[in-house]
């Protein structure tokens, strides 16, 4: 225990041009289908999705199928580009079932195909069949854990398919959800009998949470108990790794957004940006931003590569992007002044996008422990 | 003059009040007003005007009598900017007229008073103010928008500022008014939070007719006359006196003990942190109030609001990352109008996103920080450019 | 488990009209005999310690009997008095044997004594005829701990007078050493046979440090092991509690030279402290040098009227005053520029004095740790 | 022109250079010589100054080839200066003689090169430099006090920024000198620092003498010339490529594992948040690698020396306290003049005092702040009354 392990390969951690060109037609569609006012207006109503801005993602662009091979009915792409996606739902808090279905759940059954090497049902049985749907962006699924759960801490939390899961994000618009029990994992129908979706009251107005009530419902049995757990760790590790993409583009928004309103502001017939305090707030936030982003794609390089360094990258990414993105948001607030405190400005969306995504997939604080053990540095 | 008045003179007139109108059989109203004329309203104010001319050190004696006799009180939370900040101006820059007029009502609490200053445009800068008044005849005729007013919707009258001579430099072209909440010209508008509460309002102000009667100051001196205001505002915020894990390390605190699941090395530690730091804080305000009591007031009162501001923003969001899968619910998103407001109040979402407003109400804590670098440490100003400028000539 | 404890009184956190003279006297006699140049020069001598200062503050002024009762020849005064002694040399870093010897030796004797109440050897024994010297000023003398031990972690380090102790603070200067063993405590003559003091080489030059080792010694037996236990305990419960009022002395110092330097300090056309981001950091730093003010009084405060409250109060003092001093120490150098990192700028004995001081006693981490327990604030 | 030199040319004349004067059999200096005059010094410098007109990247081939062979370098820790910032300066504005005079001595190390930039007054306000250089002749005569002045004692020659019209603004009147280090007006002092090093130079010049000849640049445009000196150590400190626990990190990991028994909760969280912030500016500097290797150079180089600055100082303060009684003591005060200095080298305490100048040489952490937020993010300048006013009327 005397020297820690070095990354295995050097990580790319820039964007490719079709990485760019991805985020260009991402960017577009955003503009277009959920700017401010639209997601502002969208996050109090029954219905914070809009099915149209979905298609357009998951189908048009194709972003659903990223991380699916070719052969699966996907794109055959990798975390790098599906890290680029998030980015630029983060910079929009665009309510989009894209992490929860497109990373976390697709993972988590790619895990149970051929490709992830666990099952031997290889890529013909129930896990690829719903693969392909949710990679053709025709339906979507969400794994039924609560939201805060980290990729070491997924016991499951059913006996059987029987009881109630809390805080599931992105349940109330799902078309299936994935049931981790000691039995295994099982595909459960979202208007199946004995399926039950409850709407919570979600800090973050834009990516609504439900809690799942199974009583006497029926399943497809995906994996049993072992390879349930496997997936789901993997899974989930998807989530956390990729979520730092989009804790980056939530914090590259409110760092923007925080310089925009600054440079035009005026007080004291100054702009207030001009004033070195806040200069040297902005600036800070700048390099926490920088920062962010070198640990961001070094997470999604390495899930992409899979790298034996994954685990400790995405832990590092985790622990790190977390605070930046609720630092950005919070300075966003406070140097917009009372502005940043109304409901019509869009900076609150970002501090409860930033603070809900501090605790999804795991605190700061439990992808620390990860670190400790990973980079062999043991508790007392 | 009156002959001095002393602890055992102010309880022998609360008593000889309480004889006169027992609390058990008079009205609430009544007894309040019988009160004020009885000068025990706040016995350092005035003979006349609810007061003795006495030093407001005796007023604990009045209010520990009346608290024994069960008397009614007049609300204080509810009538706090009347309280507050309008009553001391009117003290001291209102005419004779002006305080007979408003001073009972407003202590009553039979008048509710608001506050028409800050400006979309004039935060920080609150001198930059572009609400005008121009006179027409006897009147003046104000136009422009207020922000972040509380209880407008409950006034029956505001103090406002507004620039009667863009021509000035502006510190010297605003003059203070009493503004007539139900003129036909003001219209109140809720201002929803991040909370998703409103519990400010906008304030448009179209035509609004003022009589020169009304005007509090010379013209053209409203920013003094706001001072007197506003260090009345500060004074109320740094004073009150809190218990051990009185204040928004309270929750947290309970929380840790009840919930052993939740407990982290990580969270531990923070939470010591900030429980060291709640408690100092605690200790730091205490030292203040035994300064004031000893009559060696400190500059300690301007870094209070700054230390709880930082204080209630990084427990309360402790608090919601300590919940986990709970903190990401809220209670309620649902637009209400609160009558009062308990920072400490709701759940932990709503303390943390209620805490943010800690540092930018009643000051900013950057304008603050500035505050205590030049006027307690004695820093140099940073060169400025808006002082000797027309109003009109600034940017914006 | 569901309210923390009260203070049992509401502590006096104010400066009395006497300990305010009391204030004058010492900040006179520090000018006078301890200026920074004089300070520096000593710092590198082989005798930092001026015995001349030495006397004058104990003997002259009376300080080294502050808190020992009148009767058993000392000032009768009590812990709020020597916490504004302290204030006076943390200003100055002033090298001098008042902590070590007026504070914790003093204190430990005061427990062996009819005034402490543990043994019944009353006021007459040993451990009362020591005290009056010390008291008086005409001897010093060291509690034989590791300068970093905590007041709830001093376990003694010798079963018998035989071995070595390390890191004591101030040993080299003291007449008399006070040795905790497994069989109890005694005085041994730093002079006597057997006893080997061996300076080391410390981070802050004003505080000496030394190895004692013992072999064949010989000493005065003082308490048995549990009574011997108790008074180190509360020796250095008194010197962790004091300790916060030298730290708040040492930030309130490097906070106005760093006001004054940066006042006159002309850069860009304009004195520096003009820049508004300087000007933040100090009004922080003003804060929490007010703060720390109000958490050392009110440590002295506990300890002077022996409140059930004063392990709390200490903890929360050390934990709080011990960051504010490193943090000032640091703020200072830094704000002073390159200046502030030469040798012949006093600023380094300060950030020296405040790093090894927030060891001293036990780190604010330990402080925490007690914090925990006394709060009923439990680890997981 | 040359014809295009691609890396199997350089790689050639590189294998002909170490065929013509075996490294085993040749002495250092002359191997050096026959280096710098093969053109494979620096082969982006023009032919006949050490270099090939080649592309930079070149480089790379050259050095493999050479250490391969184990081949001598020029030890460009010791020179530093003289190869960092005084040989880019010469090259952009040295006259054809002065190239051929000092390039190559340089290089080699036979003539170690100082910087005389700094002054006690001028520190992030170099431009506001006080020492004259007043026209005598052919020869300048300079008086004034430089400080922070590295290898000093050791220099043969030393690049100086000298005040010629105090009459003009600051930034206008400073002109560009090489100033000979032997000359007997330069007295050379040691300064001593904080860890008890003294690892710079006060340099105090008494009429010293310099020739025109040894101008670099215009007369008054010293202070554009000095930005070519000033860039090129901006570049070299933000560039370098360091493994994972490379830097400050590495030292406290290693205690953390061998010594089980200082470990606390306390600590442990400190550290860990340290080791992530650690890592992750390991990646963001290797990110900045990997963008300047694909021609896209991000601003993040400037940052990277704050990272690095508190990185170190945090982490150097977390290892003296988790160290307890050991972080109390010091390895040694004595003075001694280092030739290089590792800022991880020696003990915990000397890591901790060395680590608190990371934040001041080489430009403040302040004025670095200044420039992401203007440069980078585009914020706007502070007012400014320093630029178009004589320097001899600026406030000091």
């Amino acid at each position: 225990m005397t020297a820690p392990a070095q990354p295995p390969a050097t990580p790319d951690l820039l964007y490719s041009q079709d990485e760019e060109d991805l985020r260009s037609a991402v960017r577009a569609l955003l503009a277009d289908r959920a700017d401010a006012p639209t997601v502002i207006v969208a996050a109090e109503s029954a219905t914070p999705y809009d099915q149209g801005l979905w298609e357009a993602l998951a189908t048009g662009i194709g972003a659903a199928g990223l991380l699916v091979p070719e052969k699966l009915g996907g794109q055959g792409a990798s975390h790098r580009e599906a890290a680029v996606v998030l980015e630029e739902l983060g910079r929009t808090v665009a309510p989009a079932p894209y992490l929860t279905s497109s990373v976390v759940a697709t993972e988590t059954l790619l895990a149970l195909t051929g490709t992830g090497g666990i099952t031997p049902a290889g890529d013909s049985g129930p896990a690829a069949a719903l693969l392909a749907e949710l990679a053709s962006g025709s339906r979507t699924a969400v794994l039924a854990v609560p939201f805060a759960t980290p990729p070491g801490g997924a016991q499951a939390a059913l006996a059987a398919l029987d009881g109630t899961v809390q805080g599931i994000a992105d349940a109330a618009v799902a078309d299936v959800l994935l049931v981790p029990t000691a039995e295994g994992l099982y595909a459960v129908g979202a208007t199946a009998p004995g399926v039950a979706v409850e709407p919570l009251v979600p800090l973050d107005l834009t990516r609504p949470l439900a809690a799942l009530t199974l009583s006497g419902a029926a399943g497809t049995p995906l994996a049993g108990p072992d390879a349930s757990a496997t997936a789901v760790r993997r899974g989930l590790l998807a989530g956390a790794g990729l979520l730092a993409s989009e804790q980056l583009g939530i914090a590259e928004w409110c760092l923007a957004e925080t310089v925009r309103y600054t440079r035009e502001r005026h007080q004291f017939n100054r702009p207030v940006g001009s004033f070195q305090a806040l200069k040297h707030r902005m600036a800070q936030l700048w390099l926490e931003v920088v920062s962010a982003r070198a640990a961001a794609r070094n997470a999604a390089d390495a899930l992409a590569t899979g790298s034996p360094d994954a685990p400790l990258a995405v832990a590092v990414a985790q622990a790190y992007c977390s605070g930046v993105a609720v630092h950005a948001a919070e300075e966003c607030v406070q140097l917009h002044g009372g502005i940043g405190m109304t409901w019509e400005h869009p900076a609150h969306l970002y501090l409860k996008r930033a603070k809900a995504d501090s605790i999804a997939y795991g605190t700061a604080g439990r992808h620390r422990e990860a670190v400790a053990e990973l980079a062999e540095l043991p508790a007392p | 003059m009156s002959p001095a008045v002393d602890a055992a003179e102010v309880r022998r007139r609360t008593r000889e009040l309480l004889a006169a109108h027992p609390p058990a059989t008079t009205g609430r109203t009544d007894f309040l007003k019988a009160r004020f004329d009885a000068g025990l309203a706040w016995v350092h104010y005035p003979q006349g005007l609810g007061g003795l001319d006495a030093p407001r050190s005796l007023q604990q004696a009045v209010d520990a009598e009346l608290a024994a006799a069960d008397a009614p009180d007049n609300d204080p939370r509810r009538i706090g900017i009347g309280l507050g900040m309008a009553a001391p101006t009117i003290l001291g820059y209102g005419t004779d007229e002006q305080k007979r007029r408003f001073l009972r009502p407003l202590w009553v609490g039979e008048e509710v008073w608001c506050q028409l200053f800050s400006e979309p445009g004039a935060g920080s800068d609150l001198a930059a103010l572009a609400t005008r008044a121009v006179r027409d005849g006897d009147d003046w005729v104000v136009d422009g928008q207020k922000v972040w007013t509380s209880s407008a919707h409950a006034a029956r009258w505001a103090i406002l500022i507004a620039r009667t001579d863009p021509d000035l430099p502006k510190h010297r072209g605003i003059s203070y008014f009493i503004c007539d909440m139900t003129d036909p010209g003001v219209d109140v508008r809720p201002l929803r939070q991040i909370t998703g509460e409103a519990e400010f309002n906008e304030v448009f102000l179209s035509g609004v007719r003022i009589p020169d009667s009304h005007r509090l100051g010379p013209v053209g001196e409203g920013w003094k006359v706001a001072q007197t205001t506003l260090m009345n505002e500060r004074v109320s915020i740094g004073g009150s006196r809190i218990p051990r894990e009185g204040g928004m390390i309270g929750p947290v605190s309970r929380t840790w003990r009840e919930r052993p699941e939740l407990r982290t090395h990580g969270t531990h530690q923070r939470l010591l942190t900030l429980w060291v730091e709640a408690e100092v804080a605690r200790l730091t305000g205490e030292r203040l109030r035994q300064q004031l009591v000893a009559g060696q007031p400190g500059p300690e009162g301007s870094g209070m609001k700054l230390a709880f501001a930082r204080l209630n923003q990084e427990i309360s969001g402790l608090e919601v990352e300590l919940l986990g899968d709970e903190g990401l619910l809220y209670g309620d998103w649902t637009m209400v109008r609160p009558e009062l407001v308990d920072f400490t109040g709701r759940d932990a979402g709503y303390r943390y996103l209620r805490s943010k407003g800690n540092s930018i109400e009643g000051g900013t804590s950057e304008v603050l920080l500035n505050i205590v670098a030049e006027r307690v440490l004695g820093l140099p100003a940073e060169p400025r450019n808006d002082k000797d400028v027309a109003w009109k000539d600034l940017s914006r």
